[in-house]
């Protein structure tokens, strides 16, 4: 069990750290909001996961998956307000805005 | 396996900087929404973290609750905001 | 319904407070009840639910989440950076509020695709390359969040 | 305590960065992410409650009335026109940083049994409260009981402070 559990956590860690590198070399908004997804519900989700496995199957497994849940439900949200925000207020991506 | 957490910590923490580099340096306002979404995203999974490593998860379960939903409310309140108001003021 | 939502609102309450004496669980049955009496009536844009087709849309969408999460991942990692960003208007038969909040969602969770805007019947999709667009070009997402809600396969 | 030390230079970059960012906009988000880190140390030395605050207020509500705030100004103060620091402020603020730290060194250490707040004050909450005050979380007695007359006029600060938030935001004022 506990073995799974650094495995879960290991993979998160994994795309935590490429959503980060994604962060810095992605051109423009509209890709990095790309690496935020990445972050969000791949890299959160299996560190969480893998800390409800590490739980093991009592009332705290129940509570850390609400929160993934939640984490799982909002962040799209979040994301698709900030890039349509983005959208509708004239930025456009484009290739040669700076780094 | 409290080494291991601590580890976990660290990296995590090391991430946030990425993410604070990009909330001072982004060029649009909507690259620093961004990145305060990447910290806030974190800073709920690290509260998960550091209450496996104190073993009073439920304890530490409420505010990371009460971090998602916030989150959401601010981070829509933010996004309304700079709709109303159009690109940046720069 | 209204009881069943009740009902699963009692449920989140015992998970999330700590303590299972007789106080706190019928404060939390009041306040749950409370909640669904004060919120409106139902939920009218769902038509209909199936929970077999949702049983069956998680793990596929799970599967779809690792897997261009895989992708993205060897996009943002090789040395050149290929990604080709560009929008794509994504025509869909779906209309109604409670699907297009699904396939909206689960677009924009999929890593390579967000949902820029929504209309009924037509998305406006931002992709980090073609290989990402592809899948959702295929129509796979909207014949699988219909069967979720349970709308009569059209010819296409 | 090294498990704080990587947050806690978060902590200061932060707060530093929120102070040098010449942009405002810019500076609303770094004082959000600083109150996120803020919070985070919180629960990590075990105040739960002050967490939880921090997360709501600094994290959540200043950020979106930071916000506010700028967009109803005018863009002309979005840059921070800053007089350069003068020699006094230079000479002075190491002095009485070094003054501070020095008194620090005779503050008992996190967790000190021997100290004087755990010898007279604390274990009388801990043993009594409960058949004192009839409620079963400590910190609610001390917050709710044996200080409620602070915590009441904290209160009525609070919403005195909705009530002027209340009356600045309102539609149709200005």
């Amino acid at each position: 069990m506990t073995w799974l559990a650094i495995f879960l956590i290991v993979l998160g860690l994994f795309f935590l750290v490429v959503g980060s590198i994604g962060m810095l070399r992605l051109p423009d908004v509209f890709s990095r909001a790309h690496a935020l997804s990445l972050t969000d519900s791949l890299g959160a989700v299996l560190v969480l996961a893998g800390l409800a496995v590490y739980e093991g199957f009592t009332m705290n497994f129940l509570r850390i998956f609400v929160v993934l849940l939640l984490v799982y439900l909002l962040n799209p949200v979040i994301s698709h307000a900030t890039i349509r925000a983005a959208y509708r207020s004239g930025l456009r991506p484009t290739e040669e805005e700076k780094k | 396996m409290n080494t291991f957490f601590f580890v976990v910590l660290t990296i995590i923490t090391v991430l946030m900087l990425v993410y604070f580099y990009r909330v001072v340096r982004g060029p649009s306002v909507f690259d620093r929404v961004l990145g305060l979404n990447g910290i806030s995203t974190k800073a709920i999974v690290l509260l998960v973290l550091i209450g496996t490593m104190f073993e009073r998860v439920d304890m530490f379960i409420d505010i990371s609750t009460g971090y998602a939903l916030l989150n959401l409310v601010g981070a829509l309140a933010i996004a309304k905001f700079l709709e109303e108001r159009g690109a940046s003021p720069k | 319904m209204r009881i069943f939502a009740a009902f699963a609102l009692f449920i989140l309450w015992l998970i999330l407070s700590a303590s299972y004496n007789l106080l706190h669980m019928a404060t939390g049955a009041v306040v749950a009840s409370m909640i669904v009496w004060l919120s409106p009536a139902g939920a009218p844009h769902v038509r209909r639910f199936s929970w077999l087709a949702a049983l069956m849309y998680v793990p596929w969408l799970i599967s779809r989440i690792l897997k261009s999460g895989f992708h993205v991942s060897r996009l943002i990692l090789d040395p050149a950076l290929p990604i080709a960003p560009g929008f794509v208007q994504h025509k869909t038969k779906l209309s109604s509020d409670g699907e297009l909040v699904v396939l909206g969602n689960s677009i924009t969770l999929t890593p390579g695709t967000i949902t820029v805007e929504v209309a009924p019947g037509e998305l406006l999709v931002h992709g980090l390359d073609a290989a990402s667009c592809e899948e959702l070009k295929s129509g796979v997402f909207d014949d699988r969040v219909g069967r979720l809600f349970s709308v009569k396969e059209d010819k296409k | 305590m090294i498990i704080e030390l990587p947050l806690l230079i978060l902590l200061v970059v932060t707060a530093g960065g929120a102070i040098m960012v010449k942009d405002l906009i810019s500076a609303v988000f770094i004082l959000g992410s600083y109150s996120f880190v803020l919070a985070l140390v919180w629960a990590l030395v075990g105040a739960v409650d002050v967490a939880f605050v921090e997360a709501v207020v600094g994290a959540g509500l200043a950020t979106v009335f930071f916000l506010l705030t700028l967009f109803g100004t005018t863009e002309k103060d979005t840059h921070i026109r800053r007089p350069p620091v003068p020699w006094s402020a230079l000479l002075g603020l190491p002095v009485l940083g070094l003054l501070l730290l020095y008194g620090a060194g005779d503050l008992p250490a996190f967790g000190d049994v021997a100290s004087a707040a755990s010898t007279y004050i604390s274990p009388e909450y801990l043993e009594n409260s409960v058949e004192q005050t009839r409620t079963p979380n400590v910190v609610t007695a001390v917050l709710m009981d044996y200080r409620s007359f602070d915590t009441f006029i904290e209160t009525i600060v609070i919403f005195t402070a909705g009530i002027a938030c209340a009356l600045i935001l309102r539609k149709g004022g200005s």
